[in-house]
């Protein structure tokens, strides 16, 4: 036993509301993509902290899942940012304003 | 060391190797082929695949019934009533869906092939969400739902607000993604198991005396499930996207991510935290209120058609959520009555949308439907018919489904929340009644004609039927929601 | 099955000692790193030469050896320039980028056995980490950041495609290099590389590059010459094309970094590729008492070099290949072909029936595919009109006007 | 909780990762050029890679740096400069909420309230499980162990995983793909 | 025990009836043929059922033509009808009501589409009268919505719009505290009793409840039915609703939606929440009362003769809502005899006052003047309906509020003499109607009206006829009310003084 896994779940909280606070407030499609990464990040450190308390590897498990679906979900995700962005690269324009109230 | 294998019930994992091997099947295909495979083709490979499902659901339908609800490859997936007929809804809307997208595809000119494979993939994850008894699994199979419905809103790439679209709803997705599994890592901490069975073994064994834990990894369970099933205020998304997706694809989205997303809904919070009821019914009242008049009082104010209907189907969520507020054996078969009528009726009515939104897919005004009943008697009725019963008119199954969950709260003791719900299903039964009366308007009489290709004929035609054969005849799917749901997992 | 063994250096507690040797091993073994990159430099430049029938550096030392110090020495007295349009910070942190990964890279290799210096035994090898070989696959990761970053913070246009094209080059590479990667460790049942080499040790039939057949050996070959950028993958410093590639606007200290960084690599490489498929240090030891330690050196040493020379073989032999080839190499015939042989190791590794019977399914499995391949080339090439313009939908009903009209003109 | 004997190695690991998390995730979200996200991002990986390697789980460290570092930051760099969104107009979307300040509150809030039920809960209130049965051993390579858990209690998970896989790629490659004239209109040449 | 084919055939009868017009909708005058037979022999079936309830059985109050049909287990849906003394008469009311209404008040545009309406809205209500089962009672009360918006929203008057949205969300709001008063009823006897969800009124009025949850319920059935009714405060849709109606849909609105309300709050709320009724009685009587004079008052003032009735109808149905909530037999029956009677005087009003609104295109007070000269029957049969809806001894409004104010005095003293003067106040705003419209000299366009003709003399006749006969001779009517009255008044024993 080292470090206490409260160090570590407040860290991962921490990271956790960072990503969320980015994907909130940011603009950019890349970056708020970047901040659900970090998201995941924190969810995975929060899996290994738990999975190393209870000496249960289902934890390293998990994150080993995530990490594909985040690497699936980037693939796609990346897929639509090129493709938005070919549609909007002759019309220059900054927002995304076709679907709006 | 040696490694045993779990064992593996076939028949239980049968729904999605079906679509799972449809999609494979047309990926092949496509590629081995000199042709490309045709719409047809990928048509019917398609048709086959969600027909297969049904035609299994049968089958383990007899096997639960003789041999009772189980769980197979290690606990990983459950075999239960309420999977089944969950899976059984997801093939059911895949069919028709295939069935609107195949004309659809014929109009716009575009190639079938992919979307048939997306859609037959995406369904696979609905099903897998159904059976799913692990919160792992569940994360996975949002996952491969929630990709698929990706792509498929982005499809029409001629509509920048179709790609627009997928941007968002994959930025929320990914959020609500992270949350929920967010959620899975803190129950994991405060009961050691991201198993349903498990969790539900261990809160019953104990009694946690600090469940802070459990309650911030319930929470963020809620709100991760709240984003998938646009439940306000998590619903931000679902206006654009229904807006901008390709119109057979938002009724796909409409039925099948609404059953999924509920259906692991209803065995997380029942089966595995149901113990915890106490806690989330607070929640889930707050949620309700919002979801059901936000998608009431924002559909009144809507010009687009498919922003309408997906303020329709926020609010229609939020009625879901009334059964899953009761947390009992009859809120859960409720429901699930209510996933079983709203599928046909949703897909016929984007089927009818999609028609109304012309070769381009971009003619969705509400306006644009003035007059259609009587230009077109047979179209117009039949959408007219199918607004109804969204809004809940006696004697379609609309209403039975309102009043199920409805039944359900207020069996649950939750008489307030259902006269509040009722005073948003008030709202929303006036923009369903004004649309459909100005179906009838006579100022709008030259627009041009809709021509109805048989397919999608045929899925307005079942919509309508089933809508007022089974809101008469209510028995068959009543009982059935209510069997499947005894045959839930324990 | 051989019994897997930790360093036993830490096997008896951590001791002031332990760390003394623990910190010899990693400046003993860096310092050589660096030292054999002036003389791999000198060794590249002479071979080549050689190879083009022309002399190469003969002015400095004997036989011209210390040109690359002479090199070095004028690089490090020259002006240092950043571009206006460069991201400053970023610009300064590339060539680091790539420098650590080569660096890291090399404490996992073993050099040779087992030494005993003061009542202390321990591995000659910086470090046997447990997940071993899978630092090689983070650290290539990582190093593909140095390229693309220099490029980019150029604020250059030949350097930023080179970026694009490294960074696509070494996704595409890294796949077929990780399949590899695992066809060794299904083979060796452990990812320290120690183990790997331990489980060669038995003569050269035990070797995994006979063990595995060739062809993993092949690919990993391939694979990591793209890592690299190493001609004949050389299109991410392409001169004729990109003028210099991502370090066009390199000058001074840090475009010998690059330089440096690029031949260390090539040296860990060989090392790495010694280490997984030709037993490491292993080979004929003879019974001389006290040196039996110094001759798993001198083995690995010699095939280290060998391999170094082979790389330089293939940049005087083999044209570059163009873009499209080397993707079509990466994704095409390598991953599948690396997928397969993995498979087919991996049953045979179950059973012998399991190994036939994948072998049987990946034939069926590959001329399915190579149809497949044929059929999307012949419908590529088939496809003759694109539509006009993004964004907008070709109607019917226009598509004939314009062309009824064309037939009017 | 029992009180824990710190070791200052220990500390000095944990303050150097937790700093470079911090820092890195600060920097993405503070940064104005995607690049330089990237980049911190990378160094917030970094981060959570050592954080793993503290506690017991190499395997996912090397694999957190292989497929994040390795393969998804590459990827977005590759669009960064593949659309030159670092030079020009960024794609942008509408962020969820609009006000800042008011996203700023509400995170904050959530996040004190998370680990504020965390620590209420004293951390963890789970038990070892028994339903897998697999545990770590000592510092022990676990990569044995995670592949036994991979293929027993999560072998459905993992063969979804495929399904997933599947999707992704065919969904990348219709995204990705340029559109293409259908029959019709091929024969306008 | 008669068979309860006869009251299905109430139901299916004017489904076939739709079902023929869309089959002959290009016939001409098809849907007018169509509609007005389909009608026909839905009168004669409820004439039939009217004749044969409880034929033999001497002043028997039960249920007849009972049949119950288990549609869905889970939900407690059931196909359950039967008919007790009141609700035969509303049946029959309906029945005449919406032939009248066929007849008397054609509408030209879109026919076919209007009657098919109009026959939806006819089985709407009649399932809702003969419905033994509050469940199913609720869904043909909510189904009778439909076809009533589009009544209003496709044939009204300008304002037909905004009309149809206020009479929807009213309503509407209401019937959702309905429908949770309902289940709570269910779930509270599933709970007690055990077995399946069950929403028979007979098993449902044996549950036994606290006096708290039984006042809750009577509020929510209430505040549905005071809306549908419409009582005083909820009143407020009624007015624009009547008015933007077309005639037809006035008289329907009026002569029988408001009916399904009173009918409602005296079956169900009363007959199920007797206990209640005791600690609600002021409030509601209060009400009703103020309705009355409210009601009266602003139909003194109105301006148009269609808000006018209105107005007036809420006045009626304060007295209807008086008769039913004192507890008194007496005033129970006159409130039944008074809701059919109403039904019929209001229908006639609509119907005179669609008479003119088809001359002289207005039915403005204002604008019209002097009409007795020139149409001297009209006058005459407005004269009838106005002295029957006074009270005038001798017609039929009479002996109903008679027998309303003499039940309450016994009861309630004071609201009855405060009612009474309502009775006052009718006469007053009436006949102030009467002068204003029909005395006076003529000029103008008012001058050339053409009288009622022959036809519309016939179609009105039969209303007359009731209005006259009724008031003589209400026997018939009385006999197969009082027994089921009966049966609710024994419930509400603490309070009710049985005379």
């Amino acid at each position: 036993m080292s470090i206490p896994i409260a160090w570590y779940l407040v860290l991962a909280a921490v990271l956790f509301g960072i990503g969320a606070f980015g994907l909130l407030t940011k603009r950019s499609a890349l970056i708020m993509f970047m901040c659900i990464e970090l998201m995941l990040n924190a969810v995975n450190l929060t899996f290994v902290t738990f999975s190393r308390s209870f000496s249960d590897i289902g934890g390293q498990v998990t994150v080993f899942f995530v990490m594909v679906v985040a690497a699936a979900e980037v693939t796609v995700g990346l897929g639509i940012v090129v493709a938005v962005f070919r549609k909007r690269a002759s019309t220059s324009v900054d927002e995304l304003t076709e679907l709006k109230d | 060391m040696k490694l045993v294998a779990p064992s593996i019930h076939y028949l239980a994992i049968a729904p999605e190797l079906a679509l799972l091997g449809g999609a494979l099947l047309l990926l092949f295909a496509s590629a081995l082929r000199p042709s490309r495979i045709s719409n047809l083709q990928a048509t019917v490979v398609t048709a086959a695949s969600s027909i297969a499902v049904v035609v299994i659901a049968f089958f383990q339908w007899s096997d639960v019934a003789s041999h009772g609800a189980r769980t197979t490859i290690d606990h990983a997936i459950a075999l239960d009533g309420f999977s089944i007929v969950a899976s059984a809804i997801v093939g059911v809307g895949l069919l028709l869906s295939t069935l609107v997208a195949h004309d659809w595809a014929k109009r716009a000119n575009v190639r079938n092939g992919e979307f048939s494979i997306l859609a037959l993939a995406a369904s696979s994850g609905a099903v897998i969400m159904a059976q799913a008894n692990d919160l792992v699994v569940i994360f996975i199979a949002l996952e491969i739902l929630s990709i698929g419905l990706y792509v498929l809103v982005a499809f029409d790439r001629h509509r920048a607000a179709s790609s627009e679209a997928a941007l968002k709803y994959f930025l929320m997705g990914g959020f609500a993604s992270a949350v929920f599994i967010y959620g899975a890592a803190l129950v994991y901490g405060a009961t050691g198991t991201t198993n349903l069975s498990s969790i539900s073994y261990f809160l019953g064994k104990n009694e946690l005396l600090r469940p802070g834990l459990l309650i911030a990894g319930g929470a963020l369970l809620l709100v991760g499930f709240s984003f998938k099933v646009a439940a306000a205020p998590f619903h931000s998304w679902a206006p654009d996207v229904y807006q901008g997706a390709p119109s057979p694809v938002t009724g796909f989205m409409a039925s099948i991510v609404k059953v999924g997303a509920f259906a692991a809904f209803v065995r997380v919070l029942i089966s595995a935290l149901g113990t915890q009821q106490d806690t989330w019914r607070p929640i889930f009242w707050v949620l309700i209120v919002l979801t059901t008049f936000v998608g009431a009082g924002l559909a009144l104010v809507q010009r687009d058609a498919k922003r309408l209907l997906a303020y329709s189907s926020i609010n229609h969520a939020g009625f879901m959520l009334l059964g899953l507020w009761a947390g009992t054996v009859r809120g859960a078969a409720a429901t699930l009555y209510y996933l079983i009528t709203y599928a046909p009726l949703v897909i016929a009515t984007f089927a009818i949308v999609t028609l109304m939104g012309g070769p381009n897919d971009t003619s969705h005004a509400v306006e644009s439907y003035r007059g259609l009943a009587r230009r077109q008697p047979w179209l117009g009725g039949a959408f007219a018919i199918l607004l109804l019963a969204q809004a809940g008119a006696p004697f379609t199954t609309g209403f039975f489904a309102k009043f199920s969950v409805l039944s359900a709260a207020v069996d649950a003791g939750g008489a307030p929340i259902a006269i509040i719900a009722m005073v948003a299903a008030s709202i929303a039964f006036f923009f369903y009644l004004r649309w459909t009366l100005s179906l009838y308007a006579e100022d709008a009489l030259d627009a041009p004609r809709i021509v109805v290709p048989w397919p999608t004929a045929l899925v307005i035609a079942f919509g309508v039927v089933t809508t007022i054969v089974f809101g008469i005849w209510v028995g068959p799917f009543a009982d059935l929601a209510h069997k499947a749901t005894l045959l839930f997992l324990p | 099955m051989h019994q897997f063994a930790v360093d036993p250096l830490y096997a008896h507690g951590v001791t002031l000692a332990v760390v003394i040797i623990a910190l010899a091993r990693v400046l003993i073994a860096f310092a050589a790193l660096m030292g054999s990159v002036t003389l791999m430099i000198w060794f590249e430049r002479k071979l080549i030469s050689d190879m083009q029938s022309r002399i190469g550096p003969q002015r400095w030392g004997p036989f011209g050896i210390l040109q690359t110090l002479a090199d070095g020495i004028k690089l490090f007295f020259k002006e240092d320039l950043i571009p206006d349009q460069a991201d400053r910070f970023v610009f300064k942190l590339a060539p680091y980028l790539v420098l650590v990964p080569a660096l890291i890279t090399f404490s996992i290799v073993p050099i040779g056995g087992s030494v005993t210096v003061a009542h202390h035994t321990f591995l000659l090898q910086v470090a046997d980490p447990p997940i071993g070989i899978l630092l090689l696959l983070a650290m290539s990761g990582i190093s593909v950041y140095g390229v693309i970053l220099a490029g980019w913070s150029s604020g250059s246009k030949y350097p930023l495609l080179s970026s694009v094209r490294a960074s696509a080059q070494m996704i595409s590479y890294e796949a077929a290099l990780g399949i590899t990667v695992v066809t060794v460790i299904l083979a060796s049942g452990s990812l320290s590389t120690h183990n790997i080499v331990v489980t060669q040790a038995d003569g050269i039939w035990h070797w995994n590059v006979i063990r595995l057949g060739v062809v993993p050996f092949l690919i990993f070959l391939t694979a990591i010459t793209a890592e690299l950028g190493r001609p004949p993958f050389d299109v991410v410093e392409a001169e004729s094309e990109l003028v210099g590639g991502y370090h066009t606007e390199y000058s001074s200290l840090r475009f010998a970094l690059f330089f440096l960084a690029e031949f260390m690599n090539t040296i860990t490489m060989s090392a790495i590729m010694v280490t997984l498929f030709f037993g490491g240090p292993a080979g004929w030891v003879p019974n001389i008492p006290h040196l039996r330690w110094l001759f798993p050196i001198i083995w690995f040493l010699l095939k280290t070099t060998t391999f170094a020379a082979c790389y330089i073989w293939f940049r005087a032999a083999l044209p570059r290949l163009r873009y499209d080839q080397l993707m079509d190499l990466g994704w095409k015939k390598l991953i599948p072909l690396s997928l397969g042989w993995m498979l087919i190791v991996a049953g045979f590794i179950a059973s012998k029936a399991w190994g036939f019977g994948m072998i049987a399914a990946l034939l069926l499995g590959w001329l399915l595919l190579d149809q497949a391949f044929r059929l999307g080339q012949k419908r590529a090439a088939s496809l003759d009109s694109f539509l006009p313009t993004v964004g907008e939908r070709p109607v019917r009903g226009d598509l004939f006007r314009k062309r009824s009209n064309g037939e009017k003109a | 909780m029992i009180a824990v004997a710190l070791t200052i190695p220990d500390v000095v690991v944990y303050v150097v990762a937790a700093l470079m998390i911090v820092v890195g995730a600060l920097g993405v979200i503070s940064f104005r050029n995607p690049v330089h996200c990237a980049l911190s991002l990378i160094m917030t990986l970094f981060g959570v890679a050592i954080a793993f390697i503290e506690q017991e789980a190499q395997f996912l460290a090397a694999v957190e740096i292989i497929v994040y570092a390795g393969a998804i930051v590459i990827l977005f760099l590759f669009v960064i400069m593949f659309l030159g969104v670092d030079r020009r107009d960024e794609v942008r979307v509408d962020p969820l909420v609009g006000q800042r300040a008011f996203a700023g509150v509400g995170v904050v809030i959530t996040i004190a309230g998370i680990i504020f039920l965390m620590a209420r809960s004293h951390w963890i209130t789970g038990v070892p499980h028994v339903a897998t049965g697999v545990a770590t051993k000592g510092n022990n390579s676990n990569v044995q162990e995670l592949g036994r858990a991979v293929f027993t209690t999560y072998l459905f998970a993992f063969e979804a995983t495929a399904a997933l896989l599947v999707i992704a790629v065919v969904g990348a490659v219709v995204l990705a793909r340029r559109e293409r004239a259908s029959t019709l209109e091929s024969s306008d040449a | 025990m008669h068979s309860s084919l006869w009251l299905t055939a109430l139901l299916v009868v004017p489904l076939l009836g739709m079902a023929l017009l869309i089959a002959f909708r290009k016939v001409t005058k098809g849907a007018y043929i169509v509609g007005v037979a389909t009608a026909a022999v839905e009168l004669a079936i409820s004439l039939v059922v009217l004749f044969l309830y409880n034929s033999g059985i001497k002043g028997a109050g039960t249920f007849d033509f009972a049949y119950r049909l288990i549609v869905a287990a889970p939900f407690g849906l059931a196909y359950d009808v039967a008919v007790s003394g009141i609700s035969i008469v509303m049946i029959v009311l309906t029945a005449i009501v919406v032939v009248v209404a066929l007849l008397g008040a054609r509408e030209t545009k879109h026919e076919v589409a209007f009657v098919c309406w109009m026959l939806f809205l006819l089985m709407a209500t009649m399932g809702a009268f003969v419905s033994h089962d509050l469940l199913e009672f609720f869904l043909f009360f909510e189904l009778t919505l439909v076809p009533s918006y589009f009544l209003i929203a496709q044939w009204g008057g300008p304002e037909r719009a905004r009309a149809a949205l206020k009479f929807f969300i009213y309503t509407f709001f209401g019937s959702g505290f309905l429908l949770v008063g309902i289940l709570y009823l269910g779930f509270a006897h599933l709970h007690q009793a055990g077995g399946d969800l069950n929403f028979s009124y007979g098993i449902l009025s044996g549950t036994s409840l606290s006096h708290g949850t039984e006042v809750w319920l009577f509020i929510a059935f209430a505040i549905s039915f005071a809306i549908k009714s419409p009582i005083f405060p909820f009143h407020t849709w009624s007015p624009i609703a009547y008015a933007e109606a077309p005639t037809s849909g006035s008289m329907v609105l009026s002569a029988l939606l408001a009916k399904l309300g009173t009918y409602g709050l005296l079956v169900f709320a009363v007959g199920l929440f007797p206990l209640a009724l005791h600690t609600i009685q002021p409030y509601v009587l209060t009400l009703a009362v103020i309705g009355i004079l409210y009601g009266s008052a602003l139909a003194a003032v109105s301006k148009d003769m269609k808000r006018l009735v209105a107005y007036s109808s809420l006045a009626q149905v304060g007295f209807i809502t008086l008769g039913t909530v004192t507890g008194s037999k007496l005033a129970m029956v006159g409130a039944v005899l008074l809701m059919f009677n109403h039904g019929v005087i209001t229908a006639a009003f609509f119907l005179i006052i669609g008479y003119i609104e088809k001359r002289r295109g207005s039915y403005l007070l204002a604008d019209l003047k002097g009409l007795q000269g020139p149409a001297p029957v009209l006058a005459a049969l407005f004269t009838v309906v106005m002295l029957a809806s006074i009270g005038l001894p001798g017609l039929s409004g009479f002996i109903s509020e008679f027998l309303i104010l003499l039940g309450t005095f016994g009861t309630h003293q004071w609201w009855g003499i405060v009612a009474t003067t309502g009775v006052l106040f009718s006469a007053l705003y009436l006949l102030w109607a009467y002068q204003q419209v029909f005395q006076g000299k003529a000029e103008g366009p008012n001058a050339t009206i053409k009288d009622v003709s022959g036809r519309e003399r016939l179609i009105i006749l039969p209303l007359i006829m009731l209005i006259v006969g009724l008031g003589v001779f209400p026997q018939p009517l009385l006999n197969r009310i009082t027994p089921s009255v009966q049966q609710i008044v024994v419930h509400v024993a603490p309070t009710g003084v049985s005379k």
